[in-house]
């Protein structure tokens, strides 16, 4: 229970000495004071605008592992969705958000619907990619019984070959919690006018690096608090896998 | 009858820049126009004008030179109104770095935002003082024209703002060298203009809004202080050093009258971009600005 | 429809250029246990998974005698207990229910765990069971599924004589009037269930004919008829592995 | 072999319809006839520039995959090291690209080597985390069987943990070449004045949609290629894994 | 050094509050074939694994009788296979000089391979071989470490009792003079190469007193005290297992 304490302590320390002897101007990296000050005293600032940033991740996570476990099972499904959908999911990764934002935005407005969208997008690839693989790599023993039992291949797909891809999905989600909150930020980039992404952004571009940087603190506390929490629920959940 | 709303995308983060626009709403310009305004600050200054032109909203904050390119390439806005009616735009150098005159740049780094015009401004500056394109070195530094300069990755920045990072670097205790693009061959600008879709040109909420923004400006002026209070107490991550500065500022540099067009001027900038092959067409100054009268 | 019997007519394998059996035919009756035996790696569970339709031999075709498709009738127990790990011993014998989408039925499953002696371990996980408790599950799990052809690859290896004894007792009662086939590396086993003994050996593999053993399954292991023919299936064994 | 093109052509329909009947205007989304002119005309600007992209690519994924696996083995190897490395990776992954740009730059310079930094950044994270839950997620019984054998710890990683988990880091690996391309366009955010990146960059503030999207078309070729060629290549390589 | 004598002292074992074994105390002579059998889902295997260190039991101990730490001079053969997908069948025989980074010896590797009748596939991968074909290349990995204290779990039960008796001879041969602990259900198998039977059984299980059987092994199949053990083996595992 300690642990995570030295670690925190050995960062700031780190942190403090890169910022103190290290040669990095302050207006590149303020020294752990400087943001401890801003943390504080625009701390109600922070928490709100941490607020809106947790309801996206939250949202463009659950949106984003739902859609991309669906569309995982829709071409494990289906070689016909295959062949047309992987191709779409694969080029959705490349796009740019610039190129993006402005279409967000046209479809879906200024509101919480195109930042969790975008949210989405960082989000569901890396859910659908592993589970896809853990879709296909069932052990070709259990699919030849599957076989000679008759089994319809919706049954095979869902009591067989998806509970064996958790693991798989595990991997996935680990990796999403890892960038969703990235992703949030992204989802801001379309226009917000509230979230930690835009407060990172209005500091960056105002030149306040503490502030900034006391945003980037609550970011990856939101961050390692999450990986921690979807670790600690897959390890619970896949306790027959092993390694887990 | 319930106020009408109004959409207005900034072309950037709130910042003093947009004092009239928060003026206008103390003193109440708008509720008095019959109009609920909306500011929308995007993360991106590209975007605003294509949302405008999809109807996303009534009226975005631009600048002048963008105005010919979007219009070259058929997207169907006007500049309907200026916020700020000087250039704020400079090409910066250090002192520290021995650059006292534009032409100590030849051989240097300049690193710039990418925003489409920034080659030929700089060719432009250059050419006026004998230099070359080629006798510099380019580098796009996105958005990190300030940290770029003093970290001495370049030696000059050019779409630095002299209401802003110019007296950021001062405070810093740096000697910025400043070069204005109007000093050097390049036309008078327009910095900050409010654009509009050419479908809601008639709209009276356009003209409500134009008349509002233009007390707004009164307003401003009258009560300096007590506007810059309301405005750091809806804005408390503005309340600093810098941002106060600002401020104080960039008085001078707001239309009074925002919707006032200056037809010459912007005809003359046509002529500059048209000359620079920016654009591709003649455009009529119909074509692209138009003066909105109540 | 009564269990058909199984007819195979030229049946030729070969994995990576390699012969393991060419133009082999044999009729397996209907309603019998038929038990294979040979060397191992001669070719058995090859030749089961092809009647099972789930290998393409090089050439020749399976049949079931009635000429209705075999697909669907047969039931399948393979080498490798093929447990799911996720799933309780009792969902691992209402697999075939599961995977077809049918109503299962939880008291049969219950009762087949009984006879195999696992009535006590219906909710462990297969990671939690024994080598020999594993493979009653996977035989349950067969058994489940009441098809009239069943393919049964060393079904008892991993269990004690005693148990053997008792379990194969079972299939015999259960099985009776089925089509089975069942690999064996165990002559009295082969002896006390099989109806006729076949025994697959040489390089291309081929068949014998095959021992018919009188009486009724399950046979006493001390039956004479069954100790007569154990004797006579070493025999052969022998005289066909090489040297 | 003509499957492909059937998908090309239907996207590219698709992607018409959308421009001409989608209410979408064409400086948003223009037309395909535009966008195929701009790739006409412009098809040595743009092939200088996406081979300034490419080698981005080609650097930051192999940098990313190699430094993923390092830092899975090291993690998988030690649980000191596990302590401390895995929140430190799970951190950079949620710091945004504008943070991080100024110190890149402040450390690495304009040149390639910081984009090429930004890349692998990106890159590296599906890498490590798919590789490292593949190397826990070994079979209980071979290493039981290791620990009878007095196996070494470091052999046990190598020839055994390692090529079990090679499916795994196939999954990390394909994640990863989706979103290599945009690892290089991030990259190039830091500051560039060549790629792809920065050919988008330039023609959104320039205004010339059909550039933008001329550009956008040429990273999504080099992405959909990417992404087959791992493919391809996984598939060859882990030819006793089942479902390959 | 010679191969130690294995002391089994007071092992109790639990699962989930279940007891296995309570109280179990044996010592296996040295150098010596002991054979373990018992009903299947005793704790044979289990009991085993602790031998083999791989689990600990709730209380009691397991030691050498010279006193030297057992762990390193063990080998253990697992009732599963437990081959390496992707390695062939000579590299997974020489696995455990991997694991050590010792330099490998695949001439011995390859002879032992020939020795259980897979001389011809060498480099094939795990997967295309039959049951009884991974059976023998985990017995030859096991024999390649070549320890002083060797432990097997039902080593040959996938192979037809042909290929049985051969690999049994080849086991008595290369394993004399080591301290084994072979796990079977067999009871032939067991006289034919133990020097000593055991029986496990009971709830919890617990071990009878010895059966000796005279005579170096392998013995014959029909040799004379080899058939009354057997008869005697089965009795024992007959009574003591529930009706
Ligand atoms: N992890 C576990 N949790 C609960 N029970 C377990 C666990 N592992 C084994 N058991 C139980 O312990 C008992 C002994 O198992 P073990 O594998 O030692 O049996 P065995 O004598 O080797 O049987 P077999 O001959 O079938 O291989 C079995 O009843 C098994 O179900
Ligand atoms: N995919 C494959 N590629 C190449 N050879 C294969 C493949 N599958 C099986 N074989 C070979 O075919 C032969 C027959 O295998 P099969 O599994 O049918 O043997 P078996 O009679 O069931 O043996 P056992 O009694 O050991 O289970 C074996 O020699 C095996 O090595
Ligand atoms: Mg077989
Ligand atoms: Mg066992």
């Amino acid at each position: 229970m300690i642990r995570p304490f030295i670690t925190l302590a050995g960062f700031i320390a780190l942190w403090w000495a890169m910022a103190a002897y290290g040669g990095v101007p302050p207006y590149m990296l303020p020294s752990p004071q400087a943001v401890g000050a801003a943390l504080w005293t625009q701390r109600e600032y922070l928490a709100t605008n941490a607020g809106v940033t947790l309801a996206e991740i939250a949202i463009g996570l659950t949106g984003g592992t739902i859609l991309g476990a669906l569309a995982a099972l829709g071409v494990a499904a289906s070689p016909v969705l295959q062949r047309w959908l992987l191709p779409v999911l694969v080029l959705s990764q490349a796009i740019p958000v610039f190129a993006l934002a402005p279409l967000m935005v046209l479809w879906l407005g200024f509101g919480l619907t195109s930042k969790v969208a975008m949210a989405m997008l960082v989000i569901f690839f890396p859910v659908t990619a592993n589970f896809l693989d853990g879709l296909r790599r069932t052990e070709a023993g259990w699919l030849d019984l599957a076989r000679t039992m008759n089994a319809k291949p919706l049954y095979v797909l869902l009591r067989l070959r998806l509970p064996a891809a958790l693991p798989a999905l595990g991997s996935g989600l680990r990796v999403a919690a890892a960038v969703a909150p990235i992703g949030a930020i992204l989802g801001e980039w379309v226009g917000a006018s509230s979230g930690l992404g835009y407060v990172m952004l209005n500091a960056n571009a105002r030149i306040q690096p503490d502030l900034m940087f006391a945003a980037l603190v609550v970011l990856m506390a939101i961050a390692i608090g999450l990986y921690v929490a979807v670790d600690k629920t897959l390890r619970r959940l896949l306790r027959w896998a092993p390694g887990s | 009858a319930s106020a009408q709303s109004f959409t207005l995308i900034l072309d950037w983060f709130i910042n003093p820049d947009h004092a009239p626009l928060f003026a206008a709403k103390y003193c109440g310009a708008f509720a008095r126009a019959g109009l609920d305004v909306k500011l929308i600050a995007p993360t991106d200054p590209d975007v605003p004008p294509r949302l405008v032109a999809a109807g996303q909203a009534d009226a975005c904050l631009s600048y002048q030179p963008q105005l010919y390119l979007l219009v070259d390439q058929g997207l169907p806005l006007r500049r309907t109104g200026t916020l700020i009616d000087k250039p704020l735009n400079t090409l910066t150098a250090l002192k520290q770095s021995g650059i006292t005159k534009l032409a100590d740049l030849k051989g240097r780094k300049i690193g710039y935002s990418v925003a489409g015009v920034e080659t030929v401004l700089i060719g432009t500056m250059l050419k006026s003082v004998g230099l070359q394109l080629s006798d510099v070195t380019l580098v796009n530094v996105n958005f990190n024209l300030v940290t770029a300069l003093q970290s001495r990755e370049v030696d000059a920045v050019i779409g630095t703002f002299r209401t802003y990072e110019d007296i950021q670097l001062a405070q810093a205790g740096l000697e910025p060298v400043i070069f204005a693009p109007e000093d050097y061959g390049v036309p008078q600008a327009d910095e900050l203009i409010l654009l509009s879709a050419e479908s809601k040109l008639k709209a009276p909420a356009l003209a409500g809004f134009l008349g509002a923004l233009r007390e707004g400006v009164a307003a401003l002026e009258a009560e300096p202080e007590k506007m810059l209070a309301l405005f750091l107490k809806d804005n408390p991550s503005l309340n600093d050093k810098l941002d106060i500065a600002s401020w104080h500022a960039l008085p001078p540099y707001f239309a009074r009258d925002p919707a006032a067009l200056d037809a010459a001027r912007y005809t003359k900038y046509r002529d500059f971009m048209r000359a620079a092959g920016l654009i591709k067409k003649d455009l009529p100054l119909s074509a692209y600005a138009v003066q909105i009268t109540a | 429809m009564p269990p058909p019997g199984i007819v195979i007519e030229g049946l030729c394998l070969r994995y990576a250029g390699e012969s393991i059996f060419e133009n082999l035919s044999v009729t397996l009756p209907g309603g019998r246990f038929s038990a294979l035996l040979g060397p191992s790696g001669v070719g058995k569970t090859s030749l089961l998974r092809i009647i099972a339709g789930l290998e393409a031999p090089a050439a020749g075709r399976v049949y079931a005698e009635d000429n209705a498709p075999l697909a669907g009738r047969v039931a399948y127990m393979a080498q490798q207990d093929l447990l799911l790990p996720w799933a309780s011993a009792l969902n691992n014998v209402m697999l075939g229910a599961t995977l077809r989408g049918e109503a299962r039925d939880p008291q049969r499953a219950e009762a087949l765990l009984h006879r195999v002696g696992l009535g006590h371990r219906l909710r462990a996980l297969p990671a939690t069971l024994s080598g020999g408790e594993r493979q009653r599950v996977a035989l349950a799990r067969t058994l489940y599924e009441e098809r009239p052809v069943v393919l049964m690859d060393e079904p008892f290896s991993a269990l004690d004589a005693i148990s053997r004894a008792r379990i194969q007792e079972l299939a015999a009662e259960l099985l009776d009037q089925r089509t089975v086939l069942l690999i064996t590396h165990d002559p009295l086993e082969a002896c006390r269930l099989g109806h006729s003994l076949w025994v697959l050996a040489g390089n291309p593999a081929t068949l014998g004919s095959p021992l018919t053993v009188p009486g009724a399954p399950p046979r006493a292991p001390d039956n004479n008829s069954v100790l007569h023919m154990q004797g006579e299936l070493l025999r052969r064994l022998a005289a066909l592995s090489p040297a």
